[in-house]
């Protein structure tokens, strides 16, 4: 299987949309992510869990004089995130599809350039082409929020998106390209081949590891994003369309940690171990912080926002913990908070079009009693969003849990206080949506025949992964243990010593 | 028996399937009677289990059955996997059999409710989660079953959801079950990091290898499971929950917050008894707290006015005597106790349901009064239970609450002081038991009686919220436009009657020095119990002797201020005012938790939403990036000043310099 | 005749258009001046055409002679169409591309 | 004697140079301008480029120029009454300084270059150096390329300057503004009697209002 053909796929697809009719232009982009889901489970079925390394790999020079070459490929880590990034696009693409926009060919060229650089950054196995997709994916949102975006000061938002995260990815630009001059061997062509810099690395004097690591650090927490560097959150949440937002808080997070676990953990070990402790008060902190401010928050974006925050905090603790129980976990809950903040995001336009437009919790209230199945799609993703024991949630916070747990227990300990918050803010948004008295201007009615077709298939695949997460853990777990091979092992000895 | 171990589970999970994904086409009570129907096939099932386990030699009763690969990766063992043993095939068949009753009741009381099918998928829902918690084999299942039923509590609680009372409840009642989760994973944390799997039989079978030198390991982890357990069985002090819980339908409170979830905690402790008995300390905190809670809760059920949270205090109370048994290691006699007061309590609150019915939806017990002659049934129903629940001989409460006594007295030294708590207890609950009966059935009748009397079922104008005086919404809000009283409904009469008779004749079982089957039965579970627990004969005597007589001391001396002579009531308030001050407003706990826990976290929130996030987030970090990039852009835009021949000036300027560089480099 | 007095020649123009283009604020001067300064360069061409005795620095001259009338054209359609605005003929008073 | 005709002509060259700059008057500017193109022209000849020379005087003094005139002719000449450069006094005193750093620098780099060459006549060459056979045998062998992208730039300006210079009448009608300035202006601005630095007494004409005629 080629994975070209599925990385470019939607693009090509919007591409094409470009010569039909306006009108037409959302099937061209559907029929694209449509054919990119077919293949990513193609995929999946077709992966080989018992093969280490990579699989399906492509590998052609791409610039020769630099060592980058156009090298993609599959394993355990990125297997499922591409699963993720294929069927969020879809439903997005296709909750988007049930309205008209302006400019849609344009617009969904955007969606599609989205898609094939999201896919992209996930399987790139060349740093620089890392490097490429993880900017590029994040162009085309840009111009979703500032061109189509709800809120009138959508461009400030952008471009306050923008520049943080530029900053994060110039940073992350020279560190990749001092990985790639730093590390290359005496007599040794340059390469940016992540298999190769792997072995490479070690070369990398403890000194130089360290700033790197910190620069790929940087790139990562602020696309999460993380707690001191998420101030573009807040008005880049409310200034996306929300089917945008769908996808940009499912997918696109989920690259940063994917990034910790391709990238800075087997890369820089010696780093990784000597800032474990750093980086993960950033992740408690942003578990804390989200959690707190989403449940004084009345803006439902920002709850799910907050809350976001706070799993990604979740992920990055349980990758920081470097034991394989907490890195399988980070995985599995990325795939999990992807599948579930989704869903949310289309609730919440649902829910803002039953409260008069309004997406503020005050002015909701009450929906629930004429749209049963509504409320029990909610219900279904608001308990897997508050990690419920028993939604797909809680079998990826239990292993991040038991990883911190067993390499740093007192800060597993405060961690639980964030399990216990997303209860409350989870339940607050849920109630005061669709319990309590009815608002001044709600209205409820049932979920439309269309939007249920896209929201049902994502909350039976939150219930499918509840009943069987052994599918995603099965496949991941070599992968993952490969990754934080060599993180773990440096901090083995330190902990025998301490005996 | 491996179909019907996991037909005891798929049951339920069809009827709620079956009256969720049905709800708009099942007509009139079909949803009702599906929902019972599934819970009495699953008792069926679990008689046919319970059957083939007897069939088994001795030693082959605990049995795991394994379904799928649940979280099976990188050394964490987690699997669908059922345990059968006489402990989990007991707990399953009160939690059937109850629950059949409990159903058969709420198909006629709920029969005029607007969210009928709702609630019967919630039921059946919360019964599978609740099978899955005492069937489960290992921990990662266990804590599945204990989230589910508190999600299923959850949604119960805030059934009306229209009353903000009821949402309130429930999100309360939840949060703190996700603290108890929080608690039991933590403590299986604790014990999984030594013992390497989650699996039940396998972390007992090697407990006192793993465990040796790592004692404070696991007292630490059985103290977290202990916190799991009080939050779920309304211990002290996380029992705030558990009173306001009763916004539910009464049905529920029936089923979840007496007979069936709140035990969960006794059948932890039960279960994880190879653990507790390598480690006293855990077993000491188990027991005390119990004996704590039996004491405060007691004290509040006598202030207390609404009629069922007077029972939900009595709940707790209970609760506490099974606690503080099974932490004592008093396995036997604190199951017991748990089957027994399954069944009264579960009476005594259908008995109050037909009551509040009566009052259209009213629970306090200051506007009750005299029901005796409206509601004869009911009134039977109610004395039964008050009976058992005071453990009047020979009513089941009796055998079971002298036998968990006994049996700590039996360990001797300190844990005297246990037994005289639990024998305090003991007249508490006799009082406030009678208090409730006294009140509400004795004196003049009130107008809602007097109007049944006349046969006529009184319905409010315009129903209201009695917790908070908000008029109701009747979209989903309870009563609805017809109400359901014992006396007037088949269905509930054969629940209430069936669960009557249990209540008299469930001491059978266990009758010192005539019967022991429960004991026999469960021997399997607790052969491998190190204590010892035999009181001798006379201390059992003595014991059957003084459980009578303080039970009926307590019957007396509420007969006397309640009855006897009214005025008693209001004069001891007087007297002893702080006192009532601080039972009526439940030791404060609510208030305590809200100064500790709630307000800082929300204190936080505000201060991260109205002061961080404006200062530090959006000031330094915001404002610091871009007030460089703004100065900047400045100079640039300064340097840009539209002169065309400002911009010559710079060409020509650079061409200097580079011909001055060049000229300078050559010579 | 030496050819550095040519270049003498030759920088001493280029130095006084430089100065006129500075200076002048009329675009139709500034356009002369700019004229000097190709015209300076010309005189280099030709100049080192004649020392290296090839012709084809002739050729250049000849290019730039081109260039010129192009940018002739250009520059005096800008200052028509800059009268035809009725903007003032100041190239100080031009400045709406400012930052 | 070639010395002599040098001299003459290189300081004509100059003084043309130089009046171009300072004259105040753009009409006499471009005389200057004119001046200073035929002094090259000689100069060109005593380099022995004959053709350049003659297209020198024919295509620039004479084609160019005139061009130019027409120019200043149309739009008038007088610099705007405008008082004070907005850019102020330094720009001048820095402007000056710049030419004079340039030249100096330049007279170092020619005078100090340490080629040989520089200091010689050249080598002698025949007459046939430089003629119009020469440079058109050249022009459309070796820089046949260059040649042909020359004339597609001349094109291409000439299409550039039509576009420029008409009126407003093809590509929406915008309003077009109108400078404040415009009307401070002296009567008489724009006319050939004003060109020409004569009186201007004549009372102006008439404001032509945007998009009259639509265009050429």
């Amino acid at each position: 299987m080629n994975l070209s053909i599925l990385l470019w796929l939607p693009l090509a697809a919007v591409v094409a949309g470009l010569i039909l009719p306006a009108t037409e232009a959302r099937f061209a982009a559907l029929l694209g992510s449509a054919a990119a889901l077919v293949l990513s489970i193609v995929l999946l079925f077709r992966f080989d869990t018992g093969k280490p390394g990579l699989q399906f790999v492509t590998n052609k020079v791409w610039i020769s004089e630099l060592g980058i070459h156009y090298k993609l490929g599959v394993d355990g880590l990125n297997l499922f995130l591409i699963l993720l990034a294929a069927i969020l696009f879809f439903a997005a693409i296709a909750w988007t599809a049930l309205r008209d926009w302006e400019r849609p060919r344009l617009f969904y060229l955007w969606f599609g350039l989205a898609e094939s650089g999201v896919l992209g950054a996930l399987m790139a196995q060349d740093l620089a082409l890392f490097v490429i997709f993880f900017d590029l994916m994040l162009v085309p949102f840009y111009f979703l929020g500032g061109g189509w975006g709800d809120t009138p000061n959508r461009v400030a938002a952008m471009v306050k998106l923008f520049i943080y995260t530029l900053v994060g990815s110039l940073l992350m630009l020279s560190a990749a390209v001092a990985t790639g001059v730093l590390a290359q061997g005496p007599g040794q062509p340059i390469t940016f081949d992540l298999v190769q810099l792997a072995s490479n690395a070690r070369r990398l004097p403890v000194g130089s590891q360290e700033w790197i690591f910190l620069f790929f650090a940087a790139a990562f927490l602020v696309k999460m994003p993380a707690f001191p560097v998420h101030g573009w959150m807040p008005d880049g949440y409310k200034a996306m369309p929300l089917p945008v937002l769908a996808v940009f808080s499912g997918v696109l997070s989920k690259v940063a940690a994917y990034g910790f676990l391709r990238i800075a953990l087997p890369l820089f070990p010696d780093a990784a171990v000597h800032f474990q402790e750093l980086i993960l008060f950033i992740a408690l902190a942003s578990i804390l912080y989200g959690s707190v401010l989403a449940f004084t928050t009345r803006d439902t974006r920002l709850i799910l926002g907050y809350s976001s925050v706070a799993q990604l905090g979740f992920i990055t603790l349980g990758i920081f913990s470097l034991q394989d129980t907490g890195a399988q976990g980070a995985l599995l809950q990325a795939f999990n908070h992807g599948l579930v903040v989704a869903p949310a995001f289309f609730i919440v336009a649902l829910l803002a079009a039953r409260a008069g437009g309004s997406e503020d919790l005050r002015d909701m209230g009450g929906i629930a009693f004429r749209a049963p199945i509504l409320a029990v799609l909610f219900l279904i993703v608001a308990f897997a969003n508050l990690a419920m024991p028993g939604s797909s949630n809680f079998v990826g916070e239990f292993l991040i849990l038991l990883g911190v747990f067993n390499s740093k227990i007192v800060i597993s300990f405060v961690a639980f206080t964030g399990v216990v918050l997303a209860s409350v803010y989870t339940l607050r948004l849920f109630i005061r949506a669709m319990h309590n008295r009815v608002g001044p201007h709600v209205e409820s009615r049932e979920i439309s025949l269309t939007h249920g077709l896209i929201v049902a298939p994502l909350v039976a695949l939150i219930v499918g992964i509840a009943l069987y997460p052994q599918l995603a853990l099965h496949r991941s777990q070599r992968s993952v243990q490969a990754s934080i091979r060599e993180a773990k092992a440096l901090t083995q000895p330190a902990r025998e010593a301490q005996r | 028996m491996q179909t019907s171990a996991w037909l005891i589970l798929i049951f339920p999970l069809a009827g709620t399937l079956i009256n969720a994904f049905g709800w708009r086409v099942l007509p009139g009570k079909a949803c009702g009677w599906i929902g019972t129907a599934a819970i009495g096939a699953a008792f069926i099932a679990a008689v046919a289990t319970f059957i083939a386990l007897q069939d088994r030699a001795e030693d082959q009763k605990q049995v795991v059955f394994v379904a799928w690969d649940y979280a099976n990766t990188v050394g964490v063992d987690g699997k669908i996997s059922i345990l059968i043993d006489p402990l989990s095939i007991f707990m399953a068949l009160v939690v059937t059999g109850v629950s059949t009753l409990i159903h058969l009741y709420a198909v006629a009381y709920l029969w005029k409710d607007r969210g009928y099918a709702r609630f019967f998928a919630y039921l059946n829902y919360f019964v599978f989660s609740m099978l899955l918690l005492v069937l489960a084999a290992n921990f990662l299942l266990l804590i599945i079953g204990w989230a589910f039923v508190g999600a299923a509590s959850y949604l119960l609680i805030s059934f009306w959801y229209r009353r903000t009372t009821a949402t309130t409840a429930g999100i309360k009642a939840f949060v703190i079950n996700v603290v108890g989760d929080v608690g039991l994973v933590i403590g299986t944390f604790f014990i999984f990091r030594h013992s390497h799997t989650l699996d039940f039989l396998g972390t007992f079978d090697s407990a006192s290898r793993d465990f040796a030198g790592h004692q404070g390991a696991l007292t630490a982890g059985l103290i977290f499971l202990l916190v799991g357990a009080f939050a779920k069985s309304a211990q002290v002090p996380l029992h705030t929950w558990l009173p306001d819980a009763m916004e539910g339908p009464t049905p529920v409170s029936a089923l979840i917050h007496a007979a069936t979830m709140v035990t969960a905690g006794v059948y932890l402790i039960a279960r994880m008894h190879p653990l507790f008995e390598l480690s006293p300390a855990a077993e000491t905190v188990g027991a005390v707290i119990g004996c704590v809670t039996l004491l405060i809760a007691g004290t509040i059920a006598l202030a207390v006015t609404d009629l069922k949270r007077v029972i939900a205090y009595s709940t707790m109370s209970q609760i506490g005597y099974m606690v503080m048994g099974v932490s004592a290691g008093a396995y036997v006699a604190g199951l017991f106790h748990l089957m027994t007061h399954a069944f009264f309590k579960a009476l005594l609150f259908m008995a109050a349901g037909s009551v509040i019915s009566a009052m259209g939806g009213e629970q306090s017990m200051d506007r009750m009064s005299g029901f005796r002659r409206a509601m004869p049934f009911t009134f039977v129903a109610f004395i039964v239970g008050g009976l058992a629940l005071a453990a009047v001989p020979p009513f089941s409460g009796f055998f079971s609450k002298d036998e968990i006594l006994t049996d700590i007295g039996a360990r001797g030294g300190l844990w005297w002081i246990l037994v005289v708590g639990g024998y305090i207890g003991a007249i508490l609950t006799a009082i406030y038991t009678w208090r409730m009966i006294f009140r509400t059935f004795w004196g003049d009748p009130c107008p809602e009686a007097r109007d049944l009397e006349e046969g006529h079922l009184y319905h409010p104008e315009a129903p209201f919220n009695p917790s908070n005086g908000e008029i109701e919404d009747n979209d989903v809000g309870f009563p609805g436009p017809e109400h359901m009283i014992a006396e007037r409904s088949g269905e509930m009469k054969i629940a209430m009657s069936v669960l009557a008779v249990l209540a008299i004749i469930g001491g059978l079982l266990q009758i010192p020095f005539v019967t022991d089957a429960l004991g026999h039965f469960l021997d399997p579970t607790f052969a491998d119990s190190n204590l010892d627990l035999s009181p001798s004969d006379g201390l059992v005597v003595v014991g059957l002797i003084l459980g009578a007589g303080l039970s009926l001391l307590g019957i007396w001396i509420a007969y006397v201020v309640w009855v006897k002579r009214p005025g008693t009531s209001t004069a001891v308030r007087e007297r002893l005012h702080p006192l009532y001050k601080l039972f009526v407003n439940k030791w404060y706990f609510d208030e305590l938790i809200n100064a500790i826990v709630v307000r800082p976290f929300a204190w936080a929130g505000r201060f991260g939403q109205q002061t961080f996030e404006r200062v530090v987030v959006n000031g330094v970090f915001v404002g610091g990036t871009t007030g460089i990039v703004k100065a900047g852009s400045a100079a640039a835009r300064a340097l840009q000043n539209g002169f065309l021949r400002a911009y010559a000036a710079l060409l020509v300027l650079g061409l200097v310099g580079v011909a001055l560089y060049f000229l300078l480099q050559s010579s | 005749m030496n050819v550095n007095w040519y270049l003498i020649v030759s920088s001493l123009v280029f130095a006084i258009g430089a100065a006129g283009v500075l200076t002048r604020r009329n675009p139709l001067v500034i356009l002369l001046c700019l004229e000097l300064m190709l015209n300076a360069a010309n005189i280099a061409l030709i100049a080192f055409a004649r020392m290296w005795g090839n012709a084809e620095g002739q050729i250049f001259a000849v290019i730039v002679m081109v260039v010129a009338a192009c940018e002739v054209c250009i520059g005096l359609g800008l200052v028509v169409a800059i009268y035809r605005r009725r903007l003032p003929i100041d190239v100080d008073e031009i400045r709406e591309l400012h930052g | 004697m070639s010395e002599v005709l040098f001299f003459i002509a290189g300081i004509g060259a100059v003084c043309g140079a130089v009046g171009v700059v300072m004259v105040r008057n753009p009409f006499y500017a471009v005389l200057a301008l004119v001046f200073h193109l035929l002094s090259l022209a000689a100069l060109f000849l005593l380099l022995q480029a004959q053709f350049v020379a003659a297209a020198q005087v024919v295509v620039y003094a004479g084609a160019v120029m005139v061009l130019y005139v027409f120019v200043v002719a149309y739009v008038g000449a007088a610099e705007p009454p405008r008082l004070r450069a907005p850019v102020g006094r330094g720009q001048r005193a820095a402007a000056l300084a710049f030419a004079l750093a340039l030249f100096v620098e330049l007279a170092i780099a020619v005078l100090g270059s340490s080629l040989k060459a520089l200091d010689s006549g050249g080598p002698t060459v025949g007459a046939e150096f430089g003629s119009p056979a020469q440079i058109g045998e050249l022009l459309l062998t070796k820089f046949l390329l260059p040649f042909e992208v020359a004339s597609f730039l001349l094109l291409i300006a000439a299409v550039g300057a039509v576009v420029l210079a008409r009126r407003r009448g093809g590509i929406g009608e915008e309003v077009e503004p109108v400078a404040a300035a415009q009307y401070a202006l002296p009567p008489g601005v724009g006319t050939m009697r004003e060109a020409v630095g004569g009186p201007t007494a004549r009372e102006p004409e008439p404001l032509e209002l945007p998009g009259g005629e639509g265009g050429w």
